[in-house]
C-alpha cells in the first residue's frame, strides 16, 4: 500500500514547537511520510507544500488560542486551489479561554475540518483516526 | 550596523527611532522627555526595580501571574483581580501574539472582533495599537508594579510605547524573544533589535528613571538543561548592561527536580556578576526569577494545584526574587481570572509556609552547583573566544556552530542537535551533546546519569526516553517511565 | 486485673469478651471463626499489611483520605468517590464522635434524624450501631484495603465489630486515642482497653489473618514536638506488639520545617525497631504514616491546595509509607466528597512527581535526627525506669510526673505543663520544658533556638508566640510573626 | 465596673482543647473572669457552672459538626433553672458538611443563641460584642 503523506504545520503566529516535533515523530513513527512546515506556518504555506507533495491531509495545529480567526477560510482556499476535497484535522487549544469542546469542535467542523481534538490528546488518536479516514488496514 | 557588544551610536539609535516610531501610528505619541518626567513622578512601590531590591535585601520571594486580554477595560479589570483576588506582587501585561510578530493590522482585527463579539480573540493585550495613554491608564490602575511580558524578536515599538506608557519591566532578550518564537529571524538581527531596546532603557537610566530588565529564562520551556538557559541569560544580561541597563532579573524555569532546580537558582547571579565584571561592566543589581513548570499540565486542576504548589515550594527553598505563576486551567489554554488568581493564593501561601526556610547545603547540591558552574563557563568561554572576545559577534557564531543549541526551538538559526532527557531522579541531562563544548568529565557525569536511569528502565537511552519525559507530568509524572 | 505489659490471660480475656460483646446488640454477630475465615478468603489486594509491605519495598508513598458519614448507602458512594475520583490507595472509615464516646444511642438517633433529614447529622460512620454485616458490606463495596479510623478511648466493641466486618487496618492507642480525646478517663484503663484491641489483633495473627494497627501520631495535632509523638508511637508500638500484634504503621504529624519533619519520618522507625529489640520482642512490620497538616487550614480553597501539597511534598521527600490527606474544605468542616477526593488528586500529584527524589543528608538533617532520638531516648528511658522495666506501668507513672506531657491536650490525666513554639525556621521547640527528663545539652538547644526567634522578632519568648504560631497558618505563615 | 464572668466550654463529644485554651487566655487578658469547663461539656454543666457562678455570659463552642444537635434545647433549660436571659454565644464548625453560613445563623439564633460565629472567627470578634453587649465602656 502507498505511503501516505501528510502536511504537519503549527499556523498563524504560533511559535509552539514541542508538540510539533513530538508529531512529526509519532506520524513518521507510524508508518506516514511528514512534511512538516513547522512553526508560523500560514494557510498558504499549507496548501503550498499539500500541492507540491500531492499529501493526502492537512495537520493543523494551534495552541495559543487565535486558531479560530487564523483557520477561517482554508478549506475555502483549498477548493479555489483544485485540493477541495483533501482532509483536513485540527487540534491543540484552539480558542482564548476555557470553552465547552462541544461547542468548539462544532464551529470548526463547521469550518470545514473533518476532525478536531482537545488539548491533551495523545498521537495515537489521530493515527487511529487518520487509519480509518484513509481506508487503511490496522498493521 | 555592524554586530558589537559596544553601546549603539547616538547617531544609529536616532536614525533607528525615526523609523520604529514610525511602523504604526502610536508611534508618534511617544516622547522622550515628557515620559522621563511622567516616570519620576511614580511612587517607589510602582517602580519594579525598587520593590526587587527590597525583596532581595530581605530574601522575600514575589509572585506574580501572566494575564492579558484585548481590550482595556477587560484588561483593567483582570489586573485588578489578580491584585485584589490573587495578592499579586507584581503585575504583568501579557502581549497578545499578533503584536509579537508585529502583525499591528491583524492586532487590530482583533480587537475590533473582541468588542463586536464581547469577548477576547486575542491572547494578550495589544500595548501597540492601544498606544501610550492606554498603557498609563492600565498601570495607574493597580497599586503594584507592571511588567510588558511577551515573546517579541522585534519588541522597538513596543518598548517605546510600553516605557513611555509607564511600565517598569521590558521582558525578552535578542536570544530569548528569537529562538523560541520565530522561525527564519537571524539571532544577529534580533540582538540588534534588543540592543535598541536597551540603549532605550539606557537613556532612561541615564535620566534618573529605574526600568527593570528581564531575559526569558526558560526558552522552551521544555526539559532545557540549566547551562543553555543559564549561558543565554548571562549573555543577554551583558548585552544589556552593555547598553546601560542597571537592573536585571535573570530567569529559569523549573526542571522539576529540587535539587537541580536550586542549585540552577544558586548559581546564575554568582555566573552573570562573574563574567561582567571579568568583562569590565560596572556591577548592574541582579535578581532572579523562577518560572514553575513550563511544560504540559495536568488538565484536572487539583493535580494542576499540586504541580503550581510544587514549583512555590521550589522557589521558596531556592530563594528566588520572584516566582511566575502558573494557573489550574493551564492545560485548557488561556485561564480565567478567577482561576488566575487562585494559582496566585495557592503560590503565595507555600511562599509564606517556607519564608524562614532554604533548602542547606549537600554534597549532591554542591555537586550540581559545581556542574552548572563548570558547563555554563564552558559555554560561555568558547563563546567569548568565537567572537574574539565581543559577546554579541560570539553569540552568533556559536549559534551556527551549535556552541549554543536549545532544545525544541522553532528557529531555523538553532543547531537542534542537542537531545535532553531526565535522569533516574528527573534532573534534565543530555542524552545527545551535539556540538557543545564540554570535555569528557561533563560529558561522563551526563552518560553516567542517563545509563543509570536506562538501567532501572531496563531499556536502551533514546528518543522515546524525551517523549516519554515531555507527556509524562500530564500523566503525573516527572520521569517518563515506560508503560 | 492489674496493669503490666504482659499479654492478656486467655481468661481475662474472655471474661471481658463476654462484658462488651454485650454492650450494644449488634456484638452478638460477631463470631471469631467465621470471620478468621472470611478474613483468609480476602485478596492479598484488600488486605492493608499486604500493600504497606509492597509499598515500603518499592519506597512508595500511599495517599488515603479521611471519610465517614451516617448511613450505609451513602458511606459507600463517598468511599467509591475517593477510590475513583481521587485514585484513594487506601480508604478509610471514620467513626462518628457518637460512637467514640460509645453513646450509642444517640449514633443511633443520629442515623435515624439523618435518613428523615436526607443529609449525615454524624461525623463518621456509626459501625458499632450498623453491625458486622453492613461493615462487610463496605469493605467490599471498594477495590482497595479499608481502615478503622476514630479517636475512641474505649475501642473494644468498635474493634470486634469492625475486624469482623473485614476491615483490616484498626487506628488509635490507649495514649493517642485517650488524651487528646477525652477529659477524665484514665490512662491505666485506656491502656488496658487497647490490650484487650491488641490482643483480639494478635489472635486473628495466629490464625493467619494480618490486621494493622496504626498508634494515632499527631496527638492533639498542634505544636506537638516529635520527641513527645515519637515516644508515644514507640510505646503504643511495644504495647501493642506484647498482645500479638506484627503490623505496626507508627504516625507522626506534620510540623511544617521541612528539615525536621524529614528527620521525624527517618527516626521514629529506627527507634520503635530498637526498643521493640532491647526489650525482647519479635521484630515487626514496621511502616510510617504521615499526616499533613493538622493546625488551622485557610479557608481559601486554593490556599487549602497550597498547604495540602506542601504536605504531600514533605510526606515525599520523607519517603513516608503513607500520608493522611486533608482536604480544600479543611477550614469549613466536614467536606464535600468532592473536595476530598481533590484533595487527593492534589497530593498524588505531587508525590508522584516526587517519587524519585528525596532530600538528601545535611549537617542540619543529622542534627535534627541527633536531637529527636537523643530526647525520645530520654522520655523512654525514663518511662521505662519508672515502670521498673514495664513500659504500661511506666506509662501511667510518667504521665503523673509530666515525663510525658501533650501540649493542648483535653485529658486531666496530663499534666500540660509543656509549652511548644515555633523557632524561626518553623521547626517546633519548647519554651517550657514542664517535667520533660532532658538533660542540659538538650535544653539548650531549645533555648538556644526560641531565643534566636525572639531576637529575629525582637520580643522575649511568651505565651503569645505559640498563640500567633496557632493562628499563623490561617494566615498563609508557619512562624506567627508579632504584627 | 465589675468583672464580668463567662463561662467557657466545648459542647458535647467534642474533644478539640486548643481553640478552648486559646479563647481562655484571650478572654481572660481582655479582663473578663472566664470559668473554664474545657471540653466534653454537657449541657448541665454550662447551667451549673452559670448558677454557680452568677455568671453573665455562656459561651459555647462546637468544633466536630453535631453542634446543632448538642444546642438543642439550651435555652429552654436555661429558664427552666431561672436563667433565661442569660447572653448565650456560640460558634465554631456549628454542622456537618459546606452549608451557607447565613442559614447555620438563623437556625441558631431560632434555638435562642444571642451571637452566632463562623469557623475562624478571631477573638477579638466576640469580645467587642461582648463588650457591647454587656455595656461595657471600651477600654
Amino acid at each position: 500500500m502507498k505511503q501516505k503523506t501528510l502536511v504537519l504545520g503549527v499556523i498563524g503566529s504560533d511559535v509552539h514547537a514541542v508538540g510539533n516535533r513530538i508529531l512529526d515523530y509519532a506520524f513518521t513513527h507510524a508508518g506516514f511520510k511528514v512534511i512538516n512546515i513547522g512553526v508560523l506556518a500560514t494557510q498558504e504555506e499549507f496548501i503550498n507544500a499539500a500541492i507540491e507533495t500531492n499529501a493526502d491531509v492537512l495537520l493543523v495545529s494551534s495552541l495559543y488560542g487565535h486558531g479560530e480567526m487564523d483557520c477561517r477560510g482554508l478549506r475555502e482556499k483549498c477548493q479555489e486551489k483544485g485540493i477541495g476535497d483533501i482532509l483536513m484535522y485540527v487540534g491543540g487549544n484552539l480558542v482564548v479561554g476555557k470553552q465547552d469542546f462541544e461547542s468548539v469542535k462544532e464551529r470548526f467542523l463547521a469550518m470545514g475540518f473533518n476532525r478536531v481534538y482537545p488539548p491533551g490528546t495523545m498521537p495515537e488518536v489521530p493515527i487511529k483516526d487518520l487509519r480509518e479516514d484513509l481506508g487503511m488496514s490496522e498493521e | 550596523m555592524e554586530l558589537t557588544v559596544r553601546q549603539m551610536d547616538a547617531e544609529e539609535f536616532q536614525r533607528q527611532r525615526q523609523e520604529v516610531l514610525g511602523q504604526w501610528e502610536t508611534g508618534k505619541d511617544v516622547n522622550f522627555e515628557e515620559a522621563v518626567a511622567y516616570h519620576k513622578g511614580l511612587p517607589k512601590s510602582k517602580i519594579f526595580a525598587e520593590k526587587l531590591a527590597e525583596g532581595k535585601e530581605k530574601g522575600i520571594t514575589f509572585a506574580q501571574p501572566r494575564a492579558g486580554v484585548a481590550l482595556i477595560t477587560e484588561h483593567i479589570e483582570l489586573l485588578r483581580c489578580l491584585q485584589d483576588e490573587g495578592g499579586a506582587d507584581f503585575l504583568p501585561t501579557t502581549i497578545d501574539s499578533y503584536t509579537r510578530q508585529n502583525r499591528y493590522t491583524e492586532a487590530q482585527s482583533g480587537i475590533e472582533e473582541s468588542r463586536t463579539i464581547g469577548r477576547s480573540m486575542l491572547n494578550g493585550f495589544p500595548a501597540v495599537n492601544h498606544g501610550v495613554a492606554a498603557c498609563r491608564q492600565v498601570a495607574e490602575s493597580v497599586q503594584v508594579p507592571v511588567q510588558v511580558r511577551h515573546g517579541t524578536p522585534d519588541a522597538r515599538l513596543l518598548a517605546e510605547i510600553t516605557i513611555a506608557g509607564g511600565f517598569t519591566d521590558f521582558e525578552g532578550g535578542g536570544i530569548s524573544y528569537n529562538i523560541p518564537y520565530s522561525k527564519d529571524v537571524s539571532i544577529e538581527s534580533t540582538i540588534k533589535y534588543w540592543q535598541y531596546v536597551d540603549r532605550l532603557i539606557g537613556l532612561y537610566e541615564e535620566q534618573g528613571v529605574k526600568i527593570n530588565r528581564e531575559p526569558f529564562g526558560p526558552l522552551t520551556g521544555t526539559l532545557v538543561p540549566p547551562a543553555i538557559s543559564h549561558a543565554v541569560a548571562v549573555i543577554e544580561g551583558i548585552l544589556a548592561v552593555a547598553q546601560g541597563v542597571r537592573s536585571l532579573t535573570l530567569g529559569y524555569g523549573q526542571c522539576g527536580n529540587l535539587i537541580q532546580d536550586v542549585a540552577a537558582l544558586h548559581t546564575l547571579p554568582v555566573l552573570a556578576e562573574e563574567y561582567m565584571e571579568k568583562l569590565g561592566y560596572p556591577k548592574a543589581m541582579i535578581t532572579t526569577v523562577f518560572h514553575q513548570w513550563m511544560g504540559g499540565f495536568p488538565q484536572d486542576e487539583a493535580k494542576a494545584f499540586g504541580v503550581i504548589s510544587w514549583g512555590a515550594a521550589t522557589a521558596a527553598l531556592g530563594k528566588a526574587t520572584k516566582v511566575i505563576v502558573k494557573t489550574p486551567h493551564e492545560a485548557l489554554g488561556i485561564p480565567t481570572k478567577e482561576a488566575n488568581a487562585a494559582g496566585i493564593r495557592a503560590t503565595k501561601q507555600v511562599l509564606s509556609m517556607l519564608k524562614d526556610q532554604t533548602l542547606p547545603m549537600t554534597e549532591e547540591l554542591a555537586l550540581e552547583e559545581q556542574m552548572i558552574l563548570a558547563e555554563t563557563r564552558t559555554i560561555l568561554d568558547r563563546v567569548l573566544s568565537l567572537g574574539e572576545g565581543d559577546i554579541a559577534v560570539g553569540t552568533v557564531r556559536a549559534f551556527q556552530a551549535g556552541v549554543i543549541d536549545v532544545p525544541f526551538a522553532p528557529s531555523r538559526f538553532n543547531a537542534g542537535k542537542i537531545l535532553p532527557a531526565r535522569d533516574t531522579t528527573g534532573a534534565v541531562r543530555m542524552l545527545d551533546f551535539g556540538n557543545l563544548p564540554f570535555d569528557e568529565t561533563i560529558k561522563d557525569f551526563h552518560r553516567e546519569r542517563i545509563a543509570q536511569r536506562g538501567r532501572d528502565e531496563g531499556r536502551d537511552p533514546s528518543f522515546q526516553m524525551v517523549i516519554d519525559d515531555i507527556y509524562a507530568i500530564g500523566k503525573g509524572m516527572l520521569v517518563g517511565r515506560p508503560r
